[in-house]
């Protein structure tokens, strides 16, 4: 077998991307994972494959290329069932995203279980998709809406979640696995043993956290869980919602159409088996394939390798900008209870300044309240600059990004 | 170093360590906010109104040195004019004083978000003190298009 | 210039599925273009060309990727605009696909504006997407749906709507502009003049006339329309809502989440300019490009040349299938009144046996209800078979299945 | 003439045309309805049951060939059974009968939509007469897991 080392150094020759140059002909270092992540050949493919020889609307037709497509369809099902160790395919929803996974939720589930004086609690380094949705759903129905705190070293308050869960009126806890801002890696198990024993219900929100290391739904234990193709090198357009089959059972349809039905009449209607009542219209037929395909490319990589590359580059990382005069990192500096996600503040420079001058180097590094305006509050800045790392990413690709942060500290007369 | 360092000039780096007109006009005639929805910039401009002249401008708010740098320069072109005058800025006038004529389009709006926090403000202003009000859907109109 | 015959004899080689065999080694004839379209290199192309050379997230980034697929996603926007005479590209939103849009109006604009005893209006010729989001809509809100008939021509009967419009009850009246299962072109002109004077909205469900005719969203003059990129040689995973933006204005948002945001306070939030307040999570960036790539195949063969090129199609189709003994077609004769899409039953043959056998031919055919089950009551029929032509196909495509319906009519000894 | 026409052999032609136990029994013990939701075939089975046994059985419906021919096979299989041999009654036993082993999963549904629904009318009678209900959770699983 190979070493995991070469593992790593040998698979940039399968994305593409990354052999570009942009502005003065500078290579690409791509560092903004966290928003989306770069396609290897193989899931690029998939795609072209699946448009050149096997296009077709899916699950209704009889001739061949139906039944192809179809089955290229459903086998990526069994691909997230195996990889996320889900134990009922039908429990697995396509969506386009993490944001409509979540307004599913708030729409099928909450719209019917949420009532006035109800509570939603939610913590505040979620992802706007997290509080949004709730945010409408919990004014529409005369309900609250909660947050956990978040504790100056980036970890979550939990003695609030006990404090809400007391009072008895919560009805759901939404929270996301890991922080797309502070890396934070949240205690999922502890959050949901104790709603569990509150018979309250909890959302994952899995977007940071099924990337970049090994998730075990079954075992999680949550009630939904959600998160999106393109941050694990899946094509843009497709993502997931799982729903526990006992909660899945008690949801209205969200969107009405082809597909989602079993026998439509002029004034009612009856709906189709698990997970078909969720997917109406024709579903993103060719991205489906092109996740099932990003989801081998993983695999076979192995989330542990995943983890284990992302640990060492952010250990490398940290030790390396805290060396950097006037740079200030967010969040827990222990390695074992964060992710790959770096944000910081370069002195008085603001983060779109130092974004745009490491990009005149050609790093892509994200600047700006990332989706989580609750935390940009909680941490009180108006931004931050955010590196992230994925299993492309080198010590190399961390130097030239410390070499870039020299150039700010020059231009702004640090 | 490369271009885009360039852009990062002697001015903008004075502007926005120290940037010029920066505060808040208690008694102001008009004030408006607003902010870059992508980046999370935010903006308030206050003005003084006296007959048909802008007598005092001042700004505030969280921004990068693009956005302070220009919030100066718009504050301090601004200041004396006419409220025709103002209407009339345009965005050339105020990325070719700082020479920002190619910034990228994400970060022209960090340099146009003073400006058109400036424009509601004006048309916010003409709008309150509009004798008939068929005028409003035009300045609706002229405000939205600014970017 | 080429002339227009030889146009449409060259661009087969655009399509690299149509390449293909199936079954025994029978040459593919794909004839189920209602139900999604095959796609061009150029399409492929642009898909591959975007993951291989600019993929980033879009909106906020200051990197150079992010410049890129920023402006590529927006390019789209603006061929759109083009292509159907938009005068506002504000008023375009990009969704899933026609139901995904088609829910947006009855969520963001139905849950808002229609009350107890309004009436929505629609036809018995609508494909379920713009059934079922009524039915949920009115039941939701204790309001009426109701339809307006198909005559034995295949056609709508529209002293129906005007007996519903003097009720005063209407708010909206939805419809396709042309049927995916009798191919009938919707007096759409005629029914919008009626609507306005009433100062009842219309929604145009453009599913199937966006890909098969020029449509001009400014002459029509409906509050509402949608379509879906994959039936028009785009992607799967992508289509439009196009809005009037007097309209959008009274709108709440549909899904909460990043993009969609102006400020996210802990207990409320302010929505974004139009139209990115209803584009909510990273949007489907990849298959907006490639949408953007078939918006400029398409018009670059001329939208009136593909309407000519199957107008002679279908003249030839029914002319050869008229003279199958036992075979009856639906909807009306006068190819001036219809699109490119036949239905049809054969004696007592049931139309899954029909697919089935002509499948064994190479023959893409679709059977069944085509999501059209209101319609099927209509014409008192379980189901037919159906097969629709678009710009690659051919009259010797329609010889072959002429000649896989003579092996039907040996099978079942007819 | 391809494979997919050799499906079509005379018994299912004839089967097509000429159903057995087609119609409705008035006075049935226990009927159950369902469709299938991706083409629109749809059937309905009726039964007569006496103690433990199936006397009589008749299905209708809309279908195509395949699923008019698995239907009079179904059924008349069924008949004359006990509801436990019904139960144990497999998708193998409808489909080796008239030949159709190797059909594509979208066909496989035309072909067992009355063995569904079959099943799901022994689970509804079962569960109706069952004296403790602890079953039903048990045989609802049975049934849905069919396809
Ligand atoms: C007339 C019509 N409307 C709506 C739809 C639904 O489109 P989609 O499945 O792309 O959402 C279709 C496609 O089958 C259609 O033909
Ligand atoms: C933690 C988290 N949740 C949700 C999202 C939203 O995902 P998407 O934009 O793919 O819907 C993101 C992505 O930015 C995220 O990081």
């Amino acid at each position: 077998m190979q070493s995991t080392k070469s593992l790593f150094e040998n698979l940039k020759k399968d994305f593409p991307i990354l052999k570009r140059t942009v502005r003065d002909n500078k290579p690409l270092v791509y560092l903004d994972n966290a928003s989306t992540t770069q396609k290897p050949n193989q899931v690029i493919d998939a795609i072209t494959d699946y448009y050149q020889n096997h296009n077709a609307n899916i699950h209704r037709a009889v001739y061949a290329l139906a039944e192809e497509s179809t089955k290229a369809y459903e086998a990526t099902r069994d691909k997230i069932a195996e990889f996320l160790n889900i134990k009922d395919r039908q429990e697995i929803i396509f969506v386009r995203g993490t944001t409509e996974a979540i307004n599913l939720v708030a729409y099928s589930w909450g719209r019917q279980h949420i009532g006035k004086g109800d509570i939603i609690v939610t913590t505040e380094y979620e992802h706007h998709s997290n509080i949004v949705p709730w945010q409408l759903l919990t004014q529409e129905k005369q309900a609250r809406l909660e947050y956990i705190r978040v504790d100056d070293n980036g970890e979550l308050v939990l003695d609030d979640l006990r404090e809400y869960l007391a009072g008895g009126k919560v009805r759901l806890v939404a929270f996301s696995l890991m922080s797309n801002v502070l890396g934070t890696i949240t205690n999922a198990a502890q959050i949901i043993k104790e709603c569990k024993a509150a018979g309250v219900l909890t959302l994952v929100d899995g977007a940071q956290a099924v990337p970049h290391m090994s998730v075990d739904i079954d075992e999680l234990g949550c009630d939904f869980f959600a998160f999106s193709g393109h941050k694990m090198l899946g094509p843009t357009g497709v993502g997931v919602l799982w729903v526990k089959r006992s909660v899945l059972e008690t949801m209205s349809p969200f969107q009405g159409g082809g597909d989602m039905i079993r026998e439509v009449h002029k004034y009612e209607s009856t709906w189709n088996d698990l997970p078909y009542k969720f997917e109406a219209g024709t579903p993103n037929i060719a991205d489906v394939v092109g996740l099932g395909a990003a989801v081998d490319y993983l695999a076979k990589i192995g989330m542990d390798n995943v983890r284990e590359h992302e640990v060492e580059l952010t250990r490398y990382a940290i030790e390396k900008l805290s060396k950097v005069k006037g740079l200030h990192i967010y969040g827990t500096q222990d390695i074992s209870k964060r992710g790959g996600v770096i944000s910081f503040n370069f002195a008085d420079v603001h983060p779109h300044d130092v974004a745009q001058i490491v990009d005149g180097e050609g790093i892509a590094v994200r600047s700006g309240h990332h989706c989580a305006q609750v935390l940009m509050e909680r941490l009180d800045v108006a931004a931050t600059s955010r590196a992230s790392f994925y299993i492309y990413n080198t010590k190399e690709d961390i130097d030239v990004l410390i070499d870039a942060l020299n150039t700010v500290a020059k231009v702004f007369k640090l | 170093m490369s271009s885009n360092a360039d852009i990062y000039h002697e001015m903008i780096i004075d502007y926005s360590r120290n940037p010029i007109n920066y505060g808040e006009i208690k008694d102001h005639d008009v004030t408006f906010h607003d902010s870059n929805p992508l980046c999370g910039d935010s903006i308030d401009i206050d003005m003084k109104i006296d007959e048909d002249k802008i007598t005092d401008i001042k700004f505030h708010g969280k921004g990068c040195a693009i956005c302070m740098a220009c919030s100066s320069v718009l504050t301090e072109i601004t200041k004396g004019k006419s409220l025709d005058e103002a209407r009339a800025i345009e965005k050339k006038d105020i990325l070719s004083e700082l020479g920002l004529e190619h910034l990228q389009a994400v970060r022209i709006k960090c340099a146009l978000l003073s400006l058109k926090v400036l424009k509601s403000a004006l048309y916010t202003y003409i709008g309150n003190n509009l004798k008939d009000d068929k005028d409003v859907g035009k300045l609706k109109k002229e405000a939205a298009s600014l970017y």
